[in-house]
């Protein structure tokens, strides 16, 4: 139930956004709105926690930004120059995150970041491959995302 | 309610159509409410026929919005007369599809395609907005599309796809002479258009357009060398849907032209050479073809070719005496050709197949339904004073008239042939021996109907051949129509009028 | 730029016509799909080229004024396209029972109507 | 130089020219996988275009043509893909 | 100012913009085309709408510029993600300077299921597939 | 409802009427239909005392009065003559046919066919309006297609029913053409106003048209060279048939028609000289046929069109004494050859056999038969004292007082010389002579059987007797009307004349033939073998080639190929704009502002030009989508560029939905395979691009025009303030426009409705 | 497509684009849009949904026949036609206004209720085919 209330309340949020009224009857209209549209699409949800979500959204937001323009340099370095310093290769990345909201979350934000790309993650959910420009280190590799994007990711979800 | 007049046919039939998209799985309540519907519709057709004819042309301006900044809708006499024979073609076929179409098939949609498609024509009969008869015509494509693939067999299929290409590169002609006609005149309102175009310098772009619109027409109206889709088609759906295809698809194309070149581009000199070749050409090809087909569908289908002819080759002569002939052979050949193919609809359920050399005995079988069936066959012809013979009289006229013998010679030639493959018909399927064919066990027999189902194949084509012979022996009210049809054509002055009743 | 949009016209219908005049149900359809937008930008074309001045009233005003796009012409486009979108939408669905029925995607292999037998 | 002559004369021209590198690599291919990312791409950069062009032509309206961009282009890709798994399933 | 910020948003946006463009023209094989470019696009664009959101100051676009920018970050990887998965599946081949694929032989190509043991060497019919030829994956 | 129209409606409504009945409840009242032509002979009968002294009798009712057609009916002494030949024979083959054709299985249907025949050719006789003339003409020609295909099941009398009614259909529609052209020069469809236009059918330009399609109409229906050979084909009908139409009424009513107008026509030579050549030579080439036919029926179908030909002939000399000469002949060949048709069908009704050269010496048996065969036999041989003799010195006293006496009066003679051998060949042949040992013994027929053909036989002779019956109640007044002027009164006895002469040598040339000439087989082979250029082959042979020309011709353009229907289209397109391009080279640009061209415009054009390319050329049919939709989303980019927000949207995004939906097809279908070969691909590059150019020039033509937008301005005014909206386009699509977006949702649906019903109907084979 | 990414991805994706959707069709009067691309974006929606979660949970969320919005739709645009016919006796199609303006929405009318319609049926119709299209695929 409080998931719904939750979701009902971000897709008030982004109505507002949207017709970019901030008049009061704007906020009502986009309640009402919302809750009609999540009662056409929700049909068996299995309720989840939406807690804790706002203050570590917003460091996991500046970590995000940060590695994303770091990744980024990274990649234009090597796009620019005329030689390929990249080692790519599909890396074999053991889940920590459980559910289906986190995986995805933690795969999005993964390809996100330059240099890598989720591409599938294993039937019974608890491998996720990965893509990656540079991995001459495949443990590091690992390691680096378990305790940066994953471990964010999952404090924030959990 | 007058502001409306000219919009219920087409509202008529838009709420048949959907009230029977909501009844989807009951084919009987279908059955019913389409029998219901295309009643009420005809009741309403013939009514603004009356107010028509009575009270002159009427005109809706939709929306409210005064011509030309709105979709106006004109009915005028020749537009009505065509509402109201599409729907009594309409009705006819809506009994007759209770016995010709299977449960499956009304389960798919085969009713509300149908209403659908009435409606196409009577809204490309009554608009008078260019671009809105092209929409129209989609609406006429799209559902006839349908109604030609439902339920697909082989030869279906291969027959939809020449329908489809041909008719769909006809409309971007069509779409394409709308958009040069709007980029020189800047409106899309036939009256305004009509009122425009003669003050354009440029009239050799033009010419152009309205050559343009002819191909576009053309093919819809099955002329020569754009009929090709039709006698591929024509011949693969079942006997209703040939039915409604032959007596009216091309017809709206011929009516397409027949306003166009009368209001938009009052045929110029050399346009009218170029139809009257055309027509002539029309004529000859369909006559050939028609003579060599062995199949009693096909002979019709390029039938409706040749005669196709005799409408436009009219127009071409373009005088009022011609086209009170082409309208009043497009009036005939509207009931006739339904009512062949409803016949040809019969021949399937008695001899299994269509095949001229497959048949044969009707005569002596059924003696009343050869009687019944010769009346169309011989008002096709023309043997006098069937219906298809009195436009002849103003189309030979007006051949003199304008001193185009080449035309007269090929209209000569046209009833010529059509008699002669007539006859041929008549010789294969009436007069020859039965032949001793195996019975077809998958198909239900003729003889197995009920009485009800035969009611619904035979009444509908009784009705029409009545309409037939009110045609032909009481052609004076037809005529009458028809004059005052050809009077409003070649003086578009009542139409504008009409659609502008303040300025003028 | 009128000029070049009108050879782009050109160049839409002629692509539009040769790939209808091909074997392959596909192309024929893609073909019509292609001289769709041709037409569309025929259409476009005929009603002028302005630029950046879409036919929509200023918040504050309550009509337009000066130079703005022809909004007739873009309203017949929609139409035209949503039309084009059903009849298109049918015909790719044509192909595959086509493909199903006829077990062929070659047009010239559907020459079976027109015998007279 | 005012901001619209920047847009109009360097910034339009540079996505123009990645426009156009871009679409190289559809004309390219080799694989259908690598045209269908190419047309991705495109699409994102023309997200961007119209947003410059919206500040060029002071027309905010063509902001909703880039929020329709951005929502359903991706579509595509998911249809494409969704076909390379299928055909493979059924080869 | 402002006009400063603007700029330089939408100028380095537009750069992240052609350095995707080179990106998927130069790199080797599919899946660096596809890890160079969505982020780099989907940054470039980001800055370019900020900065538009920051020129024109308006609340009702500066909300839309956010919500195409969310979109964008919703859906980019998404797709990514999809074509990335397919392409391999269909055995789009890898840049033959890769280290190491560990994708290889996991895929269940009847079922497409994807196994998550990290078992190698095993029965993998993806060598047939990876060795074809890009064009006939077209087909 | 004046009467008469009420006497010529009662024969189709009783035809009719007849059909309702049905064939079993018909055969109790057979003898009832005979009433029908015998009260109508009476009928007309009564006006004769009036018709014969000049009275005219006019009725009229409207009908189509808009098209100036209406039962308008004229009975004159012509008419009444007619009507009284059309009832008389026609009581006189309703009560044979009895018998004839007793127990026959469609015996409802002949006679239904029989009066509804009767009631047309009275009809035709008594019009007075060409238009309604005509309809009875045709219907007459029907009834006739009908009854030669009598017998249904039999091939060759389908195959002649067709035959006659193409060649009497061909007349009709000349006779059409006629009508309608007199009508449209006169300004009436009355026939005796007609006659106060004379200038009309003589020195009008059109004059040579009306001749041309009267004489089609004449001589095909009245079986005249080189339309004759319907008239022996015919012959396939039962033979009471044979008697009435295709002898007495029916193809006499080309005759009728030619007098009916010879008035009109006095003042024009053609119709004259045409008439002269085409009837002499019908009669000597038909008379001289008779010679090689083993066939009765052959026999009387060739001196039939002999005779029309003689009556041709004579109208064509035009004088009142041929005139009076011909009116004459009408009635004597009506009467002996109705007696020997039905001579011959009594004949073949009892024996089983009509060919001549197995019959003989049948009077044992059929005695009152042989004596009608006999005096019908004299009748046309010309012997006194029978009313043939009349006519033979009228037609030779005619010749000698035409122009041309010595070649005229010569074909006369030589035709006449073989008529009378036809005449004694089928009315006396069979009865004469030996019994052949084929035949044993024949039954005796039914008294009517011969009764009917007596009767006639005997009229024919009390005539001649009695010239001044017909001199008096039909030929002066018919010729006073018909000619300027005055007819001869008829008489038996001349005195010594050459006329006598030259009767004398026809009836001993005749005899002598009839003596010598053995009628065989062989010989009617041996004229077989000239048949190759008989008109008959010749037409049929033509109709034949036409008919293999038609089917190349429609295999060539209806071959089944696709891609040919289109280019046909495309190239009428292309041959548009390519001429208006070459013949008004308006094109180079006059254009305002020709705007700068920006990069980014460029760019998407390149981008156009270059998916267009790939989408065209591109191997893989997934490839050529993927380019259709970097095409679309160009597209948008274009409407972006050009002020269209909404255009650009749903571009893209239906773009974007197609291309969905080709993928979710396509993947089942085989490689695309290259079929064309480089000649087609060629060719139809050249199509395409020189549509492409030409379509290009003519837009950059059309730019140049700049309408007044009355609308556009409109909208720009109001939209806000009358439909309170502000995206203009959109206002369009739903208010001022809606009803466009009405249809084209609709059109949505069906497509929708369509594809559900493409994908998910499979009927099973009873469904069909 | 097993997708878990995708199918999650698209439980979000799904309420925010017809969210959009209705966005798009309430301002069209005013701005770009309408009840046609409003109907596209919803019906991707959907679309999208089949493609990650497969057609039965599609058809299941849908909970009615995609067939049924079309006449629905079609009544709905057609009703809106006809009131001014009824009511006032004016020509059909003629706008018929709620004097006062709402907010949010702004002026409503008979206009709103016709692009109501159109945007059900484009959603029926687009449905409707794909639907039918993927379940023969
Ligand atoms: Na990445
Ligand atoms: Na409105």
């Amino acid at each position: 139930m409080k998931v719904q209330f939750l979701l009902n309340i971000m897709l008030t949020v982004v109505w507002v956004f949207l017709t970019g009224s901030l008049a009061t009857i704007n906020f009502i209209f986009g309640f009402l709105l919302s809750f009609l549209v999540l009662w056409v699409v929700s049909r068996n949800e299995r309720s989840q926690k939406y807690y804790r979500i706002a203050p570590r959204l917003v460091g996991f937001l500046f970590y995000f930004l940060y590695a994303l323009i770091k990744a980024n340099i990274q990649v234009a370095a090597d796009v620019v120059t005329p030689k390929f310093y990249m080692t790519p290769g599909i890396v074999r990345y053991p889940l920590e995150a459980k559910t289906n909201l986190e995986i995805t979350f933690l795969a999005n934000v993964i390809t996100l970041t330059p240099g890598t790309l989720s591409l599938d993650v294993s039937e019974d959910r608890k491998v996720l491959y990965i893509h990656a420009m540079y991995v001459e280190d495949k443990e590091a590799f690992i390691a680096d995302i378990k305790h940066g994007f994953e471990k964010r990711i999952l404090n924030i979800l959990r | 309610m007058i502001e409306n007049l000219s919009i219920f046919p087409i509202l008529g039939q838009a709420i048949v159509a959907v009230i029977l998209l909501f009844f989807w799985r009951r084919p009987k309540w279908q059955r019913i409410l389409s029998i219901f519907g295309s009643s009420v519709n005809l009741f309403i057709a013939a009514a603004l026929f009356y107010f028509v004819y009575e009270h002159g042309t009427q005109t809706t301006q939709l929306g409210n919005w005064e011509a030309p900044f709105g979709i106006t809708m004109v009915a005028d006499l020749l537009a009505v007369s065509l509402v109201l024979l599409t729907n009594i073609v309409g009705f006819v076929l809506s009994i007759y599809s209770n016995a010709n179409m299977v449960s499956a098939r009304v389960k798919f949609g085969y009713y509300a395609m149908f209403h659908f498609l009435i409606m196409g024509l009577s809204g490309a009969f009554l608009t008078g907005d260019i671009f809105n008869m092209y929409v129209w015509f989609e609406v006429i494509i799209i559902s006839s599309f349908v109604l030609l693939t439902i339920g697909g067999r082989k030869i279906q299929i291969e027959g939809a796809v020449k329908y489809f290409t041909l008719n769909m590169l006809s409309s971007i002609v069509f779409l394409t002479g709308i958009a040069m006609l709007y980029g020189v005149t800047g409106t899309l309102n036939m009256a305004e258009l009509g009122r425009v175009i003669p003050t354009i310098e440029n009239t050799g772009i033009v010419d152009t357009i309205s050559l343009i619109f002819f191909i576009g027409f053309g093919v819809k109206a099955g002329v020569f060398p754009l009929y090709f889709w039709l006698p591929a088609s024509y011949h693969t759906p079942p006997a209703a849907v040939s039915a409604l295809f032959g007596g009216l698809l091309t017809k709206v194309g011929v009516y397409a032209m027949i306003r166009t070149f009368t209001l938009i581009f009052p045929l110029s000199e050399m346009n009218q050479i170029i139809l009257a070749v055309i027509a002539i050409f029309t004529i000859f090809f369909g006559g050939i073809g028609a003579l060599v087909q062995k199949d009693v569908l096909r002979v019709f289908s390029y039938l409706i070719i040749c005669h196709i002819g005799f409408m436009v080759g009219g127009l071409s002569l373009f005088t009022e005496v011609a086209l009170v002939g082409a309208v009043f052979y497009m009036f005939h050949d509207i009931i006739v050709k339904t009512t062949l193919f409803m016949m040809g609809g019969v021949f399937f359920r008695i001899f299994g197949n269509t095949k001229l050399y497959n048949m044969g005995g009707l005569m002596n079988n059924y003696p009343r339904l050869s009687l019944l069936f010769a009346i169309p066959l011989f008002a096709l012809v023309g043997i006098p004073p069937l219906s298809g013979f009195w436009p002849k009289i103003s189309l030979f006229g007006a051949s003199y008239e304008t001193g185009n013998i080449i035309m007269l010679v090929s209209f000569i030639f046209a009833s010529l042939i059509t008699l002669i493959i007539i006859a041929k018909v008549w010789n294969d399927t009436f007069a020859k021996k039965e032949l001793e064919t195996a019975k077809l066990k998958q198909l239900k027999y003729f003889d197995q109907f009920d009485r009800r189902e035969k009611t619904a194949m035979i009444l509908p084509i009784a009705l029409l051949i009545g309409v037939t012979l009110y045609y032909s022996f009481f052609s004076e009210h037809i005529q009458i129509v028809a004059e005052r049809i050809g009077h409003d054509l070649m003086h578009p002055e009542t139409y504008i009028k009409a659609v502008f009743p303040s300025k003028n | 730029m009128e000029i070049l949009l009108a050879i782009m016209t050109g160049i839409l219908y002629a692509a539009g016509i040769y790939l209808i005049l091909r074997r392959s149900l596909v192309k024929l359809i893609i073909g019509i799909v292609v001289l769709g937008n041709g037409v569309n930008l025929l259409i476009f074309l005929m009603g002028g080229l302005v630029k950046g001045q879409p036919p929509i009233i200023p918040k504050d005003s309550h009509h337009i004024e000066g130079i703005f796009a022809d909004p007739v012409p873009q309203a017949l486009i929609l139409t035209a396209i949503v039309i084009s979108f059903g009849l298109q939408s049918f015909a790719i669905v044509l192909i595959k029972r086509a493909y199903k029925v006829l077990q062929t995607d070659d047009i010239d292999a559907m020459n079976k109507t027109d015998d007279i037998e | 130089m005012t901001i619209d002559g920047f847009l109009v004369y360097i910034i339009l021209p540079i996505l123009s020219i990645a426009i156009l590198l871009v679409f190289i690599r559809f004309l390219m291919g080799p694989a259908l996988s690598d045209r269908v990312v190419a047309l991705d791409l495109l699409i994102t950069i023309g997200i961007a275009t119209i947003a410059v062009y919206a500040m060029i032509s002071d027309q905010s309206a063509f902001l909703d043509i880039a929020m329709i961009f951005a929502l359903i282009a991706f579509l595509g890709t998911v249809a494409f893909s969704y076909y390379l798994e299928k055909r493979k399933k059924n080869d | 100012m402002t006009d400063i910020v603007i700029i330089s948003l939408i100028s380095i946006g537009t750069l992240f913009i052609l350095l995707a463009a080179v990106g998927i023209l130069r790199m080797p094989d599919l899946f660096l085309r596809i890890s160079v470019t969505t982020k780099a696009a989907t940054l470039g664009v980001g800055m370019i709408l900020t900065g538009m959101a920051l020129h024109f100051g308006e609340t009702s676009i500066t909300t839309r510029a956010v919500a195409i920018i969310l979109f964008l970050l919703l859906t980019a990887p998404i797709g990514a993600h999809l074509i990335g998965r397919a392409s391999y599946f269909v055995g789009v081949p890898l840049w033959k300077k890769s280290l190491m694929d560990d994708l290889k032989g996991k895929y269940n190509t009847k079922t497409h299921e994807l196994s998550g043991e990290d078992r190698e060497g095993l029965d993998n019919d993806q060598e047939n597939t990876e060795n074809a030829s890009s064009k006939s994956s077209e087909h | 409802m004046s009467t008469l129209l009420f006497v010529i409606l009662s024969s189709f409504l009783f035809g009719l009427l007849l059909f309702a009945i049905g064939q079993k409840s018909f055969r109790r009242i057979t003898w009832f239909a005979s009433l029908l032509p015998v009260s109508l002979f009476f009928y007309f009968l009564s006006y004769l005392t009036g018709t014969s002294t000049g009275e005219v009798f006019d009725s009229s009712i409207e009908w189509v009065p808009s098209l100036d057609i209406n039962f308008d009916f004229r009975i004159d002494g012509l008419a009444t003559l007619f009507t009284l030949l059309i009832t008389g024979i026609g009581s006189l083959v309703f009560i044979y046919t009895i018998k004839y054709l007793k127990g026959h299985r469609h015996l409802m249907r002949f006679y239904a066919y029989l009066s509804i025949f009767m009631g047309a050719m009275l009809g035709l006789v008594t019009a007075n309006n060409l238009i309604t003339l005509f309809i009875f003409w045709e219907l007459t020609s029907i009834s006739s297609f009908f009854l030669i295909g009598f017998n249904n099941t039999d091939r060759s009398s389908r195959k002649s029913a067709i035959t006659a009614l193409s060649i009497t259909g061909l007349g009709g529609l000349s006779l059409l053409a006629f009508a309608v052209l007199l009508g449209t020069l006169t300004g009436t469809y009355t026939i005796s106003e007609m006659l106060q236009h004379p200038a009309v059918f003589s020195e009008h330009p059109y004059s040579t048209y009306l001749l041309i399609f009267l004489f089609l109409a004449a001589f095909t229906k009245s079986a005249q060279f080189p339309f004759h050979f319907w008239l022996p084909g015919a012959m396939k009908a039962p033979t009471p048939v044979s008697t009435y139409l295709h002898s007495a009424t029916m193809v006499k009513a080309g005759i009728y028609l030619l007098l009916r107008f010879s008035p009109h026509f006095s003042m024009n030579e053609y119709f004259h000289l045409i008439l002269l050549v085409f009837g002499g030579f019908t009669m000597l080439y038909a008379a001289f046929h008779t010679l090689f036919r083993t066939d009765l029926k052959g026999i009387l179908a060739y001196s039939t069109i002999g005779a029309l030909g003689i009556i041709v002939f004579l109208l064509g000399i035009g004088t009142a004494l041929s005139i009076t000469a011909a009116i004459v002949f009408i009635i004597v060949h009506a009467l002996y050859k109705a007696s020997l048709f039905l001579v011959t069908g009594t004949i073949d009704h009892q024996t089983g056999t009509r060919d001549i050269t197995k019959l003989g010496g049948l009077r044992k048996f059929l005695l009152p038969l042989s004596i009608a065969g006999l005096l019908a036999a004299i009748s046309s041989a010309g012997i006194p004292p029978s009313i043939g003799f009349l006519g033979k010195d009228l037609i030779y006293e005619s010749t000698l007082h035409s122009p041309y006496s010595s070649l005229l009066t010569t074909t006369a003679v030589i035709t006449n010389i073989f008529m009378v051998f036809a005449g004694f060949a089928v009315g006396w042949k069979p009865f004469a002579g030996q019994v052949p040992s084929t035949i044993e013994t024949v039954k005796k027929p039914h008294f009517i059987l011969w009764l009917a053909p007596l009767m006639l036989a005997v009229t024919g002779i009390i005539f001649g007797i009695f010239p001044g019956i017909i001199d008096h109640l039909f030929v002066t007044g018919i010729t006073d009307q018909l000619s300027s002027g005055t007819a001869p009164h008829l008489k038996l006895w001349h005195g010594f004349t050459f006329i006598l002469v030259l009767s004398a040598i026809t009836i001993a040339g005749g005899l002598l033939i009839y003596k010598f000439w053995k009628i065989s087989h062989k010989k009617e082979r041996a004229i077989h073998r000239l048949e190759n250029i008989s008109p008959k082959n010749i037409l049929l042979q033509t109709a034949n080639y036409f008919e293999q020309f038609a089917y190349f011709l429609t295999r060539v353009f209806q071959n089944g190929y696709l891609r040919r229907y289109v280019m046909i289209l495309l190239v009428l397109l292309t041959i548009v704009f390519g001429v208006h391009i070459f013949i008004n080279p308006r094109i180079f640009l006059s254009l305002k502002e020709i705007r700068g061209l920006e990069i980014s415009e460029i760019v998407v054009c390149l981008i156009m030009v270059l998916s267009i390319l790939y989408t065209v050329f591109t191997k893989s049919r997934l490839s050529a989508i993927a380019g259709m939709g970097v095409l679309g989303y160009s597209m948008c980019f274009i409407f972006l560029f050009y002020s269209a927000p909404d255009l650009a949207m749903t571009q893209f995004s239906i773009d974007t939905l197609t291309v969905i939906l080709f993928v979710l097809v396509l993947y089942r279908l085989p490689k695309y395979l290259k079929l064309s070969n480089s000649t087609n691909r060629i060719r139809d590059g050249i199509i395409a691009t020189s549509f492409g150019t030409f379509l290009a020039f003519t837009i950059i033509e059309i730019m140049n025009e700049t309408p007044l937008k009355t609308t556009t301005a409109f909208y720009a005014e109001n939209a806000y303030e009358l439909a309170k909206g502000k995206n203009i386009v959109n206002v369009i699509l739903v208010d001022f426009r809606g009803f466009d977006t009405m249809i084209e949702i609709t059109v949505l649906s069906i497509a929708a409705i369509g594809v559900f019903a493409l994908l998910k109907l499979y009927l099973k084979k009873h469904e069909k | 497509m097993k997708s878990i990414i995708l199918t999650t991805a698209s439980r979000t994706l799904l309420p925010l684009l017809i969210l959009f959707s209705v966005f798009v069709l309430l301002r069209g009067h005013y701005l770009p849009g309408g009840g046609f691309i409003g109907g596209l974006i919803a019906s991707i929606a959907f679309i999208l949904h089949a493609f990650a979660n497969g057609l039965k949970k599609s058809r299941f969320l849908l909970r009615i026949h995609p067939g049924f919005l079309i006449p629905t739709g079609l009544l709905l645009a057609l009703g809106s036609a006809i009131v001014p016919i009824i009511f006032e006796g004016l020509p059909m199609m003629t706008g018929v206004w709620y004097p006062e303006t709402l907010p949010v929405i702004g002026k409503v009318g008979s206009a709103l209720f016709f692009d109501t319609g159109v945007y059900f049926v484009v959603i029926g119709v687009c449905l409707t085919i794909i639907f039918t299209i993927s379940e023969q695929a």
